[in-house]
């Protein structure tokens, strides 16, 4: 990946000088090793900064659409997942797709902080990728573990390295092998419950939400001028969490708003600070939409037409949902 | 609430009061006259302090009061209609109940700075309301200050706040100048026509004049061109802002320009004190 | 300086906990959080910090203030109850501590929040000091001793001791219904002790923030309100309230109704500079974009809170911003951003 | 305090104006019985329900959501249930999913014509819901208590 960032670079400041593009959008280092930020570069002189390694996980699309509120395009970096949500936005007419560059880059698959801490990684100083495992000097000693223990959940669910779009691509032979994981495992998991036992798990994970409107505001599919949830007028309370209805009804609609433009990028349990599974949520809606309305990616093609803007008028009826056995009391 | 917990005394916890007056100013201003339940006022204040106004599941703000402290039959807002609590308050008959609490924020130095000077008050359409509590009191005390002139504008006859009083009472009061303006000529106006900063200027006061100003932000900043111009120090006006209010005590973090609360240290600031301030208001 | 063997935690919890609300950190849902004590709970002392702070517990995320009922033109008001009850925080990280008191310099000046203050005089805490310091870690920046806890107990866990040290009049009456638990700390222990705390004190020192210095913070007010670095700094910001709601020492609050059908609750809540309706009113906002909101929350810690409260940051150091920002956005880059060269790593 | 008093399941039902609102109203022309505990919300097209309504209706105390519309083919606005159907069956297999009992939420195409069927449907749907208990699981506590 090394390599990789030199000639992200490169391209970067070619593309500077040649006035093809205004500026790029990219990571910027940090001072950890893991907590590079999205940034915007605007000359050669800033492009040392630029980085990319395994914590480049945020996906840039969604900055796009401020960017575009300045003349001349914008080159943007991105992982192939983040070309469905580029596509999504562009669907939508949130980005001008004549006022960006997008160059694909490969990934091997981003990494979470969280998990290395779990493994009683901590107090890290610096970090190194090599051959396959992340090495990490702490202040406890060197410790090493297998990138593929590391992976976040997005990427254990990889929809794999191919962009969906893009002006050029570099360094894409870099790819995460397709592990076979079943993206609806933990989804079918849940259905497999009793409600009462759903109904707990749910209980348990939502409670713990702190209302920081993370997952919203990461979400490159939530990209609505005033959200529902920021309207004093709409009777939700969105910053307090005054009780467990209120927590339910935010996730529940924050799921059901991106059905089906939801193009499953985990950023929302990315970004989670208590590590709550969302993505759960819209993979729930994600495998209802392909059971019941045909298989569908959102972001996979600009042009298709979103399932919940759409209709058939054989589509099964909501009864479906006790008739296929869905949990009645207990 | 049961069992024997003692309920918290607080001053986010509001009183009751009652609405016994309503005047229509203009049409999108009214008066509201505001009682304690047993009669008198709710809390004493001072001249250019605020409360906080409620309605049960409408919301709370903070408003001037515009009754002067020497009043202490009842208290006076002259309320603006302009988001969803004002639209309600509009729509209120007299018997209605408020929530309200108060006072807050400073006040303008009627019994410091502004003894024995000469004042002059300018204000433009609703920011009338802050200055009618220090001009009564003024009025009450006359012999306590100088020379009183009054600069007021508004977009047109029908936006004069207060006109009734302004015409029957301060006009006719003695050793007090009301100059009116207004934006635009209109059938039916004798009066000067023209924006306030201007007519400030062409009215040409002293500069040893102390002055209040009191306005939309972009009549504030002008005034204090027109004025600055004239000769006036800084530190010889004071004028008083507004910010997005929640607690009113410098508590809950939203109305700060720079370090300092426009609930708690303001709203009242003499302009020589903005110039400290970032200009994020 | 009395002491208790470790595997003797739980006993101490349920003695605590058996007689008031005990709130420890306790994993649950894969998190860490301060989760109140009941038979099964167990400390989880690893871990160096919650996700959310210890504030919850005197200035809680949501909390009544009052309740309306309304009848025709009338109105009653029924104040909510004063929080009373006794309890007790266990664990909380001398970080966390040190922000209680920032807190109270918000709410304990005059005039006095008296919900925060009831709950301020209940509540007893006892403080963990930190066994292993992560690289999130700055609160040396702020003066905080990370092995030498603040707090009404101060304790210490050493190998498979926990030592205990009252410090206060609460934290002595803690105690004394304790002391059937505990025995005398002796020599050797003292000097464990000591030993333990230069161990800690040279892991601070070799953190990777240790050096980060919020005084380097160069320039007036007005030089920095103003400074052009806010618009490449706030670039990257979602705007969420990830920072606010994790950190120990943010208190802005919202004042909201809720109407339950059958009376109206007015109900406090915690609010965020970082959201778009923090400041908006009817007639406009005067914060209107992102990075008006990013500079007033990073110039409320370092510059404005300073300045109202003899020179005191807004600010321990604890690290929940920078683990738990989606974008990797902290104070200690704006610091860095903003510190004048000499003191720049 | 709460108040002590047998528990009555509590039904709203949005009715779309053009057929299902008329069935009702035929129902009740009719003479024919259906609950009184089910309160009727007439919104212009089953499409109009956003999911913030049933959501909204469990808080504040509903035991059952039930949203009624013209028959599949014969909505006013040509395709406004279609719609509707896709969402809803989205939003009841995502309550499922939470836990929530799937018994509380319901659609049915009722027409202008069939009053008989929007008083059959009512009967049965509050029977069921009265079968599966008071709503628990989402409803606000703060909304609970005196009920009327």
């Amino acid at each position: 990946m090394q390599k990789l960032s030199e000639m992200m670079r490169a391209r970067a400041a070619e593309l500077l000088a040649q006035g093809a593009v205004g500026r790029v959008l990219g990571w910027r280092s940090g001072g950890l090793g893991y907590d590079p930020s999205p940034a915007f570069f605007h000359s050669a002189e800033q492009l040392p900064e630029l980085v990319y390694n395994g914590f480049c996980a945020a996906n840039l699309s969604k900055y796009l659409i401020k960017a575009g509120e300045n003349d001349g395009r914008t080159l943007v970096f991105l992982k192939p997942c983040d070309t469905y949500g580029l596509n999504q936005l562009l669907s939508e007419h949130r980005i001008d797709r004549d006022k960006t560059y997008l160059l694909g880059v490969g990934c091997g698959g981003m990494l979470d902080m969280e998990k290395a801490r779990g493994k009683g990684i901590k107090g890290v100083g610096s970090l190194e990728e090599a051959g396959g495992a992340v090495v990490f000097q702490t202040l406890y000693g060197e410790k090493s573990c297998p990138r593929s223990d590391l992976l976040l959940e997005k990427c254990i669910a990889c929809k794999g390295g191919e962009h969906m779009a893009y002006d050029e691509l570099l360094g894409a032979e870099e790819t995460a092998a397709n592990t076979g994981f079943d993206r609806f495992a933990g989804v079918n998991e849940l259905e497999d419950m009793p409600a009462g036992e759903r109904f707990d798990f749910w209980r348990g994970q939502l409670s713990k939400c702190i209302r920081c409107n993370a997952c919203r505001n990461v979400c490159p599919a939530c990209s609505c001028n005033q959200c529902v949830f920021d309207n004093a007028r709409s009777g939700v309370s969105a910053k307090a969490n005054a009780d467990s209805f209120e927590e339910n009804l935010f996730h529940i609609i924050r799921a059901y708003h991106v059905a089906g433009r939801c193009t499953d990028c985990g950023e929302c349990s990315r970004v989670c600070p208590q590590g709550i599974p969302l993505h759960l949520l819209n993979r729930k809606l994600i495998k209802d939409i392909n059971a019941f309305y045909g298989p569908y990616q959102a972001g996979a093609d600009p042009d298709s037409l979103p399932p919940l803007t759409d209709y058939t008028k054989e589509d099964v009826e909501p009864g479906v949902v006790t008739t296929r056995g869905g949990a009645t009391g207990c | 609430m049961c069992g024997n917990q003692k309920h918290a005394v607080d001053l986010l916890i509001p009183t009751l009061g009652v609405v016994t007056g309503i005047r229509t100013d203009t049409a999108d201003v009214k008066t509201f006259r505001v009682n304690g339940v047993d009669g008198g006022v709710c809390f004493a204040h001072m001249p250019g302090q605020c409360a906080m106004l409620s309605i049960p599941g409408v919301g709370e703000a903070m408003f001037s009061i515009t009754s002067s402290p020497t009043n202490t039959g009842y208290m006076e807002f002259s309320i603006k209609k302009c988001g969803s609590l004002t639209d309600w308050l509009h729509q209120m008959e007299v018997g209605q109940q408020i929530a309200i609490r108060g006072p807050y924020g400073n006040a303008f130095p009627v019994e410091t700075a502004l003894r024995g000077k000469d004042l002059l008050f300018i204000a433009g359409g609703i920011g009338l309301a802050p200055l009618r509590s220090v001009i009564n009191y003024v009025r009450h005390y006359r012999g306590h200050y100088g020379a009183v002139d009054i600069v007021y504008g508004a977009r047109s006859k029908g936006d004069l706040v207060d006109y009734e009083e302004i015409k029957n009472e301060w006009s006719t009061s003695e050793g007090i100048q009301v100059h009116l303006t207004i934006d635009r000529p209109q059938v039916g106006w004798n009066g000067h026509v023209g924006f306030v900063p201007d007519y400030v200027k062409a009215l040409g006061f002293g500069p040893h004049r102390t002055a209040l100003v009191c306005g939309p932000p972009v009549m504030i900043k002008f005034v204090l061109a027109s004025l600055l111009e004239m000769g006036f120090a800084k530190t010889q006006v004071y004028t008083t802002l507004e910010l997005r209010m929640k607690c009113g005590i410098g508590k809950c973090g939203r109305c700060n320009i720079g370090s300092k609360y426009v609930c708690k240290d303001g709203p009242v600031f003499r302009c020589d004190e903005l110039d400290h301030l970032p200009d994020e208001y | 300086m009395l002491k208790l063997s470790v595997s003797r935690i739980p006993e101490l919890l349920a003695a605590i906990g058996g007689a008031r609300a005990l709130f420890l950190p306790a994993r649950s849902g894969g998190q860490v959080n301060f989760t109140r004590w009941d038979t099964g709970v167990e400390y989880c002392g690893e871990a160096l910090n919650t996700v959310k702070s210890a504030k919850d517990f005197f200035f809680p995320q949501s909390e009544n203030l009052l309740t309306f009922q309304t009848q025709g033109k009338s109105i009653s008001i029924t104040p909510g109850g004063v929080p009373e009850e006794p309890f007790v925080i266990f664990g909380a990280r001398p970080c966390d501590v040190r922000a209680m008191d920032i807190l109270d310099m918000v709410f304990l000046s005059d005039p006095q929040d008296s919900f925060y203050k009831a709950r301020r005089e209940s509540g007893v805490v006892v403080a963990m000091a930190c066994n292993a310091p992560e690289e999130t870690c700055f609160c040396g920046s702020f003066g905080i001793d990370a092995a030498d806890p603040p707090g009404d107990v101060a304790a210490w866990i050493v190998g498979d001791t926990l030592y205990w040290d009252a410090k206060t009049e609460k934290g002595e009456a803690l105690t004394g219904e304790l002391s059937a638990l505990f025995s005398q700390a002796d020599g050797g222990d003292l000097a464990a002790l000591k030993t333990h705390k230069e161990e800690i004190a040279s892991i601070l020192e070799r953190l990777p923030l240790s050096d980060l210095r919020p005084q380097s913070v160069g320039g007036s007010l007005l030089e920095l309100f103003s400074s052009e670095k806010w618009g490449e700094l706030s670039q990257a910001c979602l705007g969420c309230g990830a920072c606010t709601f994790v950190c120990p020492t943010c208190q802005c609050y919202d004042i909201q109704d809720f109407n339950t059908g059958h009376g109206v609750q007015r109900f406090r809540c915690w609010d965020s500079c970082m959201y778009s309706d923090f400041t908006m009113m009817a007639h406009g906002n005067p914060r209107t974009s992102r990075l008006e909101r990013f500079r007033q929350r990073f110039m409320h810690k370092l510059v404005y809170f300073p300045e109202n409260n003899g020179g005191q940051y807004s600010c321990v150091g604890c690290g929940r911003c920078v683990s738990k920002c989606p974008v990797s956005l902290n104070i200690t880059k704006v610091i860095k951003a903003f510190g004048v060269k000499e003191n720049v790593r | 305090m709460p108040i002590e008093r047998e528990w009555e399941p509590l039904i709203v039902a949005f009715c779309c104006n053009w057929c299902s609102y008329a069935g009702a109203d035929l129902a009740g022309t009719s003479r024919l019985n259906y609950p009184a505990n089910v309160k009727i919300i007439r919104v212009p097209c089953s499409c109009r329900v956003n999911p913030l309504f049933i959501l909204r209706a469990f808080q504040r105390g509903a035991d059952g959501v039930i949203m009624a519309g013209c028959h599949p083919g014969d909505c006013h606005y040509t395709s406004g249930n279609y719609y509707a159907r896709r969402r809803m069956t989205l939003l009841f297999s995502m309550l499922d999913y939470m836990g929530i009992e799937s018994g509380r939420t319901r659609v049915e195409w009722i027409s202008a014509a069939e009053g008989g069927k929007f008083a059959a449907v009512m009967n049965e749907f509050a029977g069921a819901i009265h079968e599966l208990g008071e709503n628990r699981r989402l409803g606000d506590i703060r909304c609970k208590n005196y009920q009327k």
